[in-house]
């Protein structure tokens, strides 16, 4: 096992753990909780775009998702002054049913991936750092518009939160 | 085809429809002016009755047609179509004749009622239809002055409709005509189906060719076939040609069971006297139940087709008829109804005579019954007008004092009814008698000499009890003679009661149909005595049976103060004034079967189909739709948990269940 | 534009006429409701008169044609095309005249009357467009733009309290029935190969290429079924009685006597002269389905304690000779039900009005609670007796002379059924025709209703015009059946001809069965 | 055993579930926003580990964009979700069915 | 490059600038006029389309991204009347916020944007980032009212539940993207059919479905209808006649596309699957509305059924059923932006969204009345109405795949009982317009002159729809040229 394949299962595991705890995490039900295995997720999963190459995306993961995505998140944890859930009535039945139907979900995208129809390179032979994604994305106009149509989802964005969050008026 | 009328056919047409005219000027103008509607029906009838007469006396024998094509859709040609022959002509006769009697009688009968010219607009249209019937030159257009008959004598029977017997009586003689006529369309249609038309003569040609009607092949071909395609296609069901035509001759005669009140479907006549009397006298004596003689007389050709058994089973109805028919007379105390039984008894006779191969005697009996039982008819209305409406015989008595009039016509008419020699009504039914004799039908022979002892025994009581010994109550006390508009009708219509018989009218009728032995037609006074020489046995035993019953009668009745036989044969004279429970019966029959089907039907229709098929299905939907929408709990991880479900069925339908590929 | 288009576009230019006048102008309202039905029948009335010297151009008189929706691409054309024989000629002409009628007796309504007489001119409208329609999509377009009024004026004018369930069963069942014979009438279009709504181009491509046996045996029921409902076909009938006892007078009118025809024209015109075949097996089961509409509504009828209920019921017991003479096959039973079509549409609407009449004074439609009318109400009793009778086929009266050519035609094919046919009508239809008499207008006056007042001559006019007709038509029969004749003997001549043997026949079928298995596995 | 596209791909279906799972277990509003992130990003590991197997850097770019829209979306959910809570004073999906049925 | 192509895209974008930056010198009582200023900008941009651009021939730009041509075109000018009557509409019920009146106008401008490059979209990613535009615009918009919880609640449901979709959406892209390697549809249409392998890789097939789920989100198909009901309650009326004309629209051209240009040759594979997807989603909206009370969930589940409806038109996969869709469509415009008009009116008047609001309508305004009696006859699919037509294209459609496969048959039954059902709530409403017992306010409603001219239009579309086929049905024949169908 060579040693990019450590780190993978390494990486792996941690991204799993971590997003298991996200999602449930035995000893806390503070969402605080959650936001936190939630970044660390994301240093993990930037650890496996290291690990394809994928160097900028890493860097953006780590810069954007744990750094602006969450502490936005923990933000608006904090000022909502979210007590750590209370236990409610435990709905067996929907835990059954839900777990059933995302083990199911998971059965058939296994068996999508496995069915040993994947084309691979063996090598990697690109390299997704700034340079490259910049060269793609300004060069290639099948970029550009998306690109262009994101910065109006952004500011479609902005107007949103304000109207959403501004004092209301009288 | 246009029809180029002779001089004959516009005076037939113009017969017709004179009647027609006035009712119809009647309906569209009602309440202007009573008594001129009257006097347009009376016009228009006594018109017809001149023409009719001037038929009778100028236009030869020979059969004459008119045909207005009327519908004609594939092979189904029916023609509005008039046939003037010796049958015609006399029925003619006799429906304008006694009819004009009748509609001059009724002015005086019903004046000032408040529907006088409602009256009268009926009387003018059931005269159309049943001239309609007499001049229909095919079985269609009978059956729909057949038809308009019915309709007409539900509105003359109901005429005082708010009285509910007369209502209900009404509706209870369409209804039974109606099962009749169910019969009668069946037979057309069949007779059709068999021979391709329904015109009188082009079936009485081709019955005469040899019959299609009893050709093997085609009896399979019209009933055996089409029966056999419903049954099995193999065709087991098989009908013989001999029932087939004697089908044919059976459903037809439903048609004149229905309208001639037959047994079984006697039952409305006697109700029917909830009429006016002018009515009954016309209707329910004369005309309309002679229509089923009359027509078993038109289509004698179809029921006497070789293999047929039909004019067996007629005779024996009709003699049926006539004995249950004078039974239940014997013990009726309402004038009119024992009228009305003696009517029924007589049709019976007619009926029986056309079944013993008889039609000539049977039309012969027809017309001196119409005229006798008209004045019968017109004389009980005398004396109920009289007595202020009362019909019981027994709260009458003494009439032959204090109407004179209505007396001797009203014993002229009895004489006749009973067959005293030499008053009409002997020479008709001791022709029947004769041919009773003559198909060596003995049990009908006596049976016919039996009723007609019965007869003399009931008329006999009732004219004893009416009209001699003291008046049983105040009204029949203070009566007196009708005026003349009713008393003069009476005194036209005994002379053709008194003197038909001899007339020479069996003659005329066998001209139009064949008979079995030569009519006599010796003048006058040959005549009288024909009876005596042709077949002494029938006239003998006929009298005696007269002489029978008027002695028994009158040891009986001479001065009784209330009826002596209930106490004396008990059981038998109740079943007898009870008719013998027939309404009973069929009350009881109708509610089990016909309302018990309804009950059925309706409680199927209103559980099972709309309510457990249609609101089944409604409540089913909504039902569902209910269910369904729980799915929208409102809570986001039922939401989230159906998404991801839905998805999870979408990859598996699509990946393991309907993959090609894998 | 033509005169036969003229028929039914004025009442529909009428409605937006009606659209424009604002609603607290009621008489004029109704002055334009009334116009434009009168003229309507007035030019019906001419077209009737016409009939018989106008060209004739592939079986029918008065073409018009116009091309509508034509897209190469999607192999659809459709195309505007009206025209009349015989046996549309007659539903044209009495549609007309019960339109003119049903507006005559509008006078009841007195609540939103813009909106009600703006429907009641779409419905006729749409009813005689459906009738004069030689093509298919405007048959069934015209159809459901009848249809429709129908529910509304139901739901929101309707009596009694079962209305809204009525509205809402007659709504779907009838949409049912609608749609299930638009899939049948697709499916011809598809498989005529002619693609083309067009009933006589339609005719014309079958009569070149008959239609395969496996699309006849198909299509024919769902026409069959479909269009049966409409004409309440047992055990499809429950929604008539029902939908007609709520129903406003006019709407009763309208719907029962005219557009109810509808679907026993299209089984006429379309069903089986272009799928003898397919017809064949169907058409004895319809003959017995059709004694349940004789027998068991007729049943049922005698049951009813409303007199809307009964007329209903009797109304659907009609259309089984209807039916019957459809069934028969036979050159007189079909003539005769078509006769018979005219005439029940003549019938049901004066049976309705009257009883809507009726209903205006007392209030009630209960049998029980009336009682000795006749004598206040002469005319409206009159004009019910009659009624009464011609609805039991009593001679002189139209419906005698088509149910009388129903039972002559259909012995040879059915005589089972031709028996009880006969029996349903001579005995169970007078039942209770006569009981209702009896007990609505018979019998001693009751007090209640002493005060009722008979009919002025605004009121009359209706019945006269209905009784009028059922009775000019009784007396003179050939006024339609030689008009109705040669066309009936056309469609009568296509379903003879059917197209093969017994054996060829099934080697047919399985052939295309297999085609179908065939296709259906291949891939686009 | 070398590790391949599958590996990275089945755990990128893995976080996925995972975060499918959280969606449909939890009560939390923000909670249930976080594993919806961690969806996406799932997506984005199978985008990027194709983008490398694939040899092509469209996948990357997809990845950028995703991220980019990701965070409006929080930022607009986010939102939405302070508004609901200064409304309702709660973040719990139970008490956030009122429009049902 | 040929950028230029998106000059109606720009347009729409800058108009929507423009309304921001004039809204800060606008006094408040003066903000209506900017919606009615945008509505007026939208019509310029309508007309302008039918000068510049006649997409007979496909024209593409952006690497390829980007295609204009018949299909887009049709779709533009589809979204933009929409947009252009529903910013009437929003106009109208502008009083109702009680801040950002133009900030609605301009939200509703973004919206349309993206949906107008939805249109366009010739790959994936395109198709994520306009999908996503509207998505997050639409979070906004449905959660406009933050006064009343109702509309917040609805907000989240779409957040999280879009959210999710969205998930799926970008999972789907990556395997599609990791089987074929493309993001390109129609490099993606070349693979397919160069390399038959291709068509039968699972990756590919998984990575369709879950691009599928996305787009049937979009459209309420069922399984992925939940959310439609409670949204369409929730958001304010003229969010909701956007959402459910817009936003179905954008789902059922992007669905257009993935079919009929990415996959033409994958797509009859999925046939069964759409089949038993219309089925469903016509069984469940038409069911599910029988009992409901409230008009705009009402419609919502009629949302449901219409996306049935429409399922029909991709089932059978050929140029029929696209140009019965496209038709269907266009009279579903009318006809719903007809209705939710009149109950925008209608609430506001009422205060109350139960169906019993309507008492009286028929007395307080003809108008009103008369146009949701319209839409509704014409939702029901009768005639002479748009949606009797678009209707009977589908469903002619479906049954001429009939003779090919039986099965269609009975999918045209479903229909058949769907429509039935149908039937049975819109009389419901109809009933409650005119037969108002209960109704004790009968003041008469006022109608602005400007919901008249949306009423006036929405009803002269239903009825020229109807009565005159031919034209639309012509265009709509052209639109679906560009994609590779059965004809």
């Amino acid at each position: 096992m060579t040693l990019p394949d450590l780190l993978f299962y390494v990486f792996a595991f941690l991204t799993l753990l971590f997003g298991a705890l996200v999602v449930a995490n035995p000893f806390s039900r503070n969402p605080v909780t959650s936001a936190m295995f939630l970044v660390l997720t994301i240093c993990a999963l930037a650890g496996l775009f290291v690990l394809l190459n994928a160097f900028f995306l890493a860097a953006v993961q780590i810069l954007v998702y744990a750094g602006a995505v969450m502490v936005l998140f923990l933000f608006v944890i904090m000022l909502l002054d979210l007590k750590e859930e209370q236990r409610r009535k435990i709905n067996l039945f929907g835990i059954v049913t839900g777990t059933g139907a995302v083990l199911g979900l998971g059965f058939l995208l296994m068996r999508t991936i496995w069915a040993g129809e994947l084309e691979q390179a063996g090598n990697p032979r690109i390299i997704g750092d700034t340079k490259a994604l910049g060269f793609e994305l300004f060069t290639k106009g099948q970029f550009l518009l998306p690109f262009e149509i994101v910065s109006v989802l952004l500011l479609v964005a902005m107007v949103g939160v304000i109207l959403l969050s501004k004092k209301e008026l009288k | 085809m246009e029809p180029t009328l002779s001089p004959a056919g516009y005076a037939a047409l113009t017969i017709l429809l004179l009647p027609l005219a006035a009712a119809v000027i009647a309906l569209v103008c009602p309440r202007r002016d009573p008594e001129s509607t009257a006097n347009r029906s009376i016009g228009a009838i006594a018109l017809g009755f001149v023409l009719s007469l001037g038929l009778f006396a100028f236009t030869g024998d020979k059969p004459q047609e008119a045909n207005f094509n009327w519908l004609s859709v594939g092979d189904l040609h029916v023609a509005f179509g008039l046939l003037l022959d010796p049958l015609s002509k006399l029925m003619l006769l006799i429906v304008t004749g006694v009819g004009l009697m009748i509609h001059i009688y009724s002015r005086g009968y019903l004046h000032g009622d408040r529907s006088y010219s409602r009256y009268f607009a009926s009387l003018s249209l059931f005269t159309f239809s049943m001239l309609g019937i007499v001049l229909a030159n095919n079985l269609f257009m009978m059956f729909v002055f057949w038809e308009l008959v019915g309709v007409s004598s539900y509105l003359l029977i109901g005429f005082w409709f708010e009285k509910g017997s007369a209502a209900d009586a009404a509706k209870k003689a369409f209804l039974t005509n109606r099962v009749g006529d169910f019969g009668f369309i069946l037979g057309i249609i069949l007779t059709w189906a068999a021979l391709g038309s329904v015109n009188f003569t082009e079936l009485a040609g081709s019955v005469e060719l040899g019959g299609r009607l009893a050709d093997k092949a085609a009896g399979f071909s019209v009933l055996a076939e089409p029966l056999g395609k419903i049954f099995n296609s193999t065709g087991w069901w098989i009908i013989h040609p001999n029932v087939l035509v004697t089908l044919v001759g059976l459903l037809l005669f439903m048609g004149a069971m229905g309208k001639s009140a037959q047994f079984p479907l006697h039952v409305w006549l006697p109700d029917a006297m909830e009429g006016p009397t002018p009515v009954s006298a016309l209707i329910h004596a004369a005309t309309m139940v002679a229509a089923g003689v009359f027509m078993l007389c038109r289509i004698f050709f179809l029921l006497n087709i070789p293999g047929s058994h039909a004019l067996e089973f007629i005779a024996w109805i009709g003699g049926f008829t006539a004995l249950l028919a004078a039974l239940m007379a014997l013990q009726q105390n309402d004038i009119k109804r024992i009228l009305a039984y003696s009517t029924l008894s007589q049709l019976g006779y007619m009926v029986m005579a056309v079944g013993l191969h008889a039609p000539g005697p049977a039309m012969f009996h027809l017309t001196t019954h119409a005229a006798f039982k008209a004045l019968l008819f017109l004389g009980a209305g005398s004396v109920i007008y009289a007595c202020h409406h009362e019909q019981d015989i027994w709260k009458m008595g003494g009439l032959r004092e204090t109407m004179p009039r209505t007396w001797w016509t009203f014993r002229w008419g009895t004489l006749a009814l009973c067959g005293v020699w030499p008053f009409a009504g002997f020479f008709s039914k001791d022709a029947i008698l004769a041919s009773a004799l003559e198909h060596n039908n003995i049990p009908l022979f006596v049976l016919g000499v039996f009723v007609a002892g019965l007869t003399t025994f009931y008329m006999s009581r009732l004219v004893l009890v009416a009209f001699c010994g003291q008046a049983r109550s105040e009204s029949a006390g203070h009566a007196h003679e009708s005026p003349g508009v009713m008393t003069w009708p009476l005194v036209v219509l005994a002379v053709p009661t008194l003197l038909a018989g001899a007339w020479g009218i069996d003659a005329y009728i066998a001209k139009a149909l064949p008979s079995e032995h030569p009519p006599h037609d010796g003048g006058f006074v040959d005549n009288l005595f024909a009876p005596f020489n042709h077949n002494i046995l029938a006239a003998v035993f006929g009298l005696l049976a007269v002489v029978a019953g008027y002695k028994l009668a009158r040891a009986l009745y001479a001065n009784a103060a209330s009826d002596p036989l209930p106490g004396k044969i008990g059981f038998l004279a109740n079943l007898a004034r009870d008719r013998f429970y027939f309404d009973e019966l069929y009350g009881w029959f109708i509610s089990v079967t016909q309302e018990t089907l309804a009950k059925v039907a309706d409680w199927m229709d209103r559980w099972i189909i709309a309510g457990l098929l249609v609101r089944g299905t409604h409540g089913t939907t909504e039902l569902v739709g209910r269910v369904l929408r729980l799915a929208q709990t409102g809570s986001l991880q039922t939401y989230a948990f159906l998404f991801a479900a839905g998805v999870v069925l979408v990859l598996a339908w699509q990946l393991v269940l309907n993959s090609p590929a894998h | 534009m033509s005169l036969l288009s003229a028929i039914f576009l004025i009442p529909l230019l009428a409605a937006l006429v009606v659209l424009c006048i604002p609603r607290n102008y009621k008489f004029v309202i109704r002055l334009v409701t009334l116009g434009a039905t009168l003229a309507s029948m007035v030019l019906a009335l001419a077209l009737f008169a016409k009939f018989n010297d106008a060209p004739v151009e592939n079986g029918f008189r008065f073409n018009y044609e116009k091309e509508w929706v034509h897209v190469d691409a999607l192999k659809l054309d459709i195309g505007y095309h009206v025209g009349v024989d015989g046996i549309n000629l007659g539903l044209i002409v009495m549609g007309a005249i019960v339109a003119f009628a049903a507006a005559c007796v509008s006078r009841e309504i007195k609540r939103l009357e813009k909106e009600y007489y703006l429907l009641l001119l779409v419905m006729t409208g749409g009813i005689l467009g459906a009738f004069a329609s030689l093509n298919l999509f405007f048959f069934y377009f015209f159809h459901e733009l009848a249809l429709v009024p129908t529910f509304i004026m139901i739901g929101v004018w309707g009596h009694g309290e079962n209305r809204n369930y009525a509205t809402f069963n007659i709504s779907v069942y009838l949409s049912l029935g609608a749609l299930i014979a638009l899939a049948g009438l697709i499916a011809l279009y598809l498989q005529s190969g002619a693609n083309t709504f067009d009933i006589v181009a339609l005719t014309k491509a079958v009569k070149a290429k008959p239609l395969p046996l496996a699309a006849q045996s198909l299509i024919f029921p769902l026409l069959l079924f479909g269009f049966g409902i409409l004409v309440s076909l047992w055990p499809f009938h429950t929604w008539a009685p029902l939908g007609y006892g709520s129903a406003p007078t006019a709407t009763a009118m309208l719907h029962a006597g005219v557009l109810k025809k509808f679907g026993l024209y299209g089984l006429l015109r379309v069903g089986i002269p272009l799928m003898p075949d397919g017809a064949t097996a169907w058409l004895e089961i319809l003959a017995f389905l059709c004694l349940g509409n004789i027998i068991f509504c007729g049943f049922v009828a005698m049951r009813q304690k409303d007199l809307n209920l009964l007329i209903g019921n009797s109304s659907v017991a009609h259309m089984g000779f209807i039916f019957l003479g459809i069934a028969s096959l036979t050159l007189v039973g079909v003539t005769g039900a078509v006769v018979v079509m005219v005439a029940h549409g003549f019938l049901a609407a004066l049976t309705f009005g009257l009883s809507g009449a009726l209903r205006e004074q007392t209030g009630t439609l209960e049998i029980e609670k009336l009682g000795g009318l006749l004598r206040q109400i002469p005319f409206l009793g009159a004009a019910l007796v009659m009624a009464m009778l011609a609805g039991c086929g009593l001679p002189g009266f139209a419906n005698f002379v088509g149910e009388a050519m129903v039972l002559f035609g259909s012995w040879r094919a059915f005589p089972l059924v031709t028996t009880l046919a006969a029996w349903g009508a001579l005995i169970i239809g007078a039942v209770y025709m006569l009981r209702a008499v009896r007990n609505i207008l018979h019998g001693p006056a009751k007090p209640e209703w002493a005060a009722l007042k008979d009919a002025n001559a605004w009121v009359k006019t209706p019945f006269v015009l209905l009784l009028a007709a059922l009775l000019l038509l009784g007396v003179w029969p050939r006024l339609l059946t030689d008009k109705i004749q040669p066309s009936v003997a056309g469609i009568i001549a296509m379903a003879e001809t059917k197209t093969a043997d017994k054996a060829t026949r099934s080697g047919e079928v399985k052939k295309a069965a297999g085609e179908i298995k065939h296709r259906a596995v291949q891939p686009r | 055993m070398n590790v391949g596209l599958e590996h990275y791909l089945t755990v990128s279906a893995m976080l996925f579930c995972l975060g499918l799972l959280g969606v449909i277990l939890r009560r939390n509003v923000l909670v249930i926003y976080m594993s919806l992130e961690l969806m996406l990003n799932a997506a984005n590991l199978a985008l990027v580990a194709f983008s490398r197997f694939n040899e092509n850097l469209t996948g990357q770019m997809m990845v950028f964009f995703i991220i980019t829209v990701a965070a409006a979306e929080v930022a607009v959910g986010l939102a939405l979700i302070v508004a609901l809570y200064r409304k309702r004073q709660s973040a719990h999906v139970e008490d956030l069915t009122s429009l049902k049925l | 490059m040929n950028a230029s192509l998106i000059v109606l895209e720009l347009a729409v974008v800058l108009l929507g600038l423009v309304v921001l930056v004039l809204d800060w010198f606008t006094p408040a009582q003066d903000r209506r006029t900017l919606g009615y200023g945008a509505a007026l900008g939208i019509g310029v941009v309508l007309l302008y389309s039918f000068f510049a651009f006649d997409g007979r021939d496909p024209l593409y730009a952006f690497g390829n991204a980007y295609v204009l041509d018949g299909l887009a075109l049709w779709f533009k000018r589809f979204f933009l009347i929409a947009a252009l009557l529903v910013l009437i509409m929003a106009t109208e019920f502008s009083n109702r916020f009680e801040t950002g009146q133009s900030e609605f106008f301009a939200l509703t401008l973004f919206a349309l944007a993206g949906m107008m490059f939805a249109a366009s979209a010739n790959d994936f990613m395109l198709l994520f980032v306009s999908l996503e535009l509207i998505t997050v615009t639409f979070y906004v918009l449905v959660s406009f009212l933050r006064r009343r919880v109702d509309s917040l609640e609805a907000g989240v449901k779409y957040l999280i539940l879009g959210a999710l979709s969205s998930g799926f959406l970008v999972y789907g892209i990556a395997l599609v993207f990791g089987a074929a390697g493309t993001m390109n549809f129609n490099e993606l249409a070349d693979k397919l059919t160069n390399n038959a392998a291709l068509s039968h890789k699972s990756l590919l097939t998984t990575g369709v479905l879950l691009v599928l789920v996305g787009l049937g989100f979009k459209m309420a198909a069922v399984p992925f209808q939940i959310w439609a009901p409670d949204v369409y309650q929730g958001s304010p009326t003229p969010t909701t006649a956007f959402l459910s004309v817009g936003s179905k629209a954008a789902g059922v051209v992007l669905l257009m596309r993935l079919l009929g240009t990415a996959i033409p040759d994958l797509a009859f594979t999925l046939e069964r699957l759409l089949m038993v997807m219309a089925g469903a989603t016509i069984f469940y909206g038409s069911l599910c509305a029988i009992p409901q009370r409230n008009l705009k969930r009402l419609l919502g589940y009629s949302s449901i059924a219409s996306a049935g409806y429409l399922l029909l038109g991709f089932a059978v996969m050929n140029r029929a059923g696209s140009s019965a869709i496209l038709y269907y469509l266009a009279g579903y415009l009318f006809t719903v932006l007809a209705a939710f008009t009149v109950i925008a009116v209608v609430v506001q008047q009422a205060g109350e969204e139960d169906i019993s609001a309507l008492a009286g309508l028929s007395q307080r305004s003809p108008l009103l009345a008369s146009s949701l009696t319209l839409a509704m006859v014409s939702l029901a699919g009768i005639p002479p109405l748009a949606g009797f037509f678009g209707k009977f294209l589908l469903l002619k459609a479906v049954i001429a795949e009939g003779i090919r496969w039986h099965a269609y048959y009975w999918l045209f039954a479903v229909a058949v009982v769907g429509v039935l059902i149908s039937l049975y709530y819109y009389f419901n409403v109809i009933r409650a317009i005119y037969w108002s017992k209960g109704a004790t306010d009968l003041t008469p409603i006022a109608v602005s002159l400007p919901t008249k001219f949306v009423l006036g239009v929405c009803i002269v579309g239903m009825f020229w729809l109807g009565l005159n086929p031919d034209g639309a049905l012509e265009m709509a024949v052209e639109a679906v040229k560009v994609l590779k169908l059965a004809s």
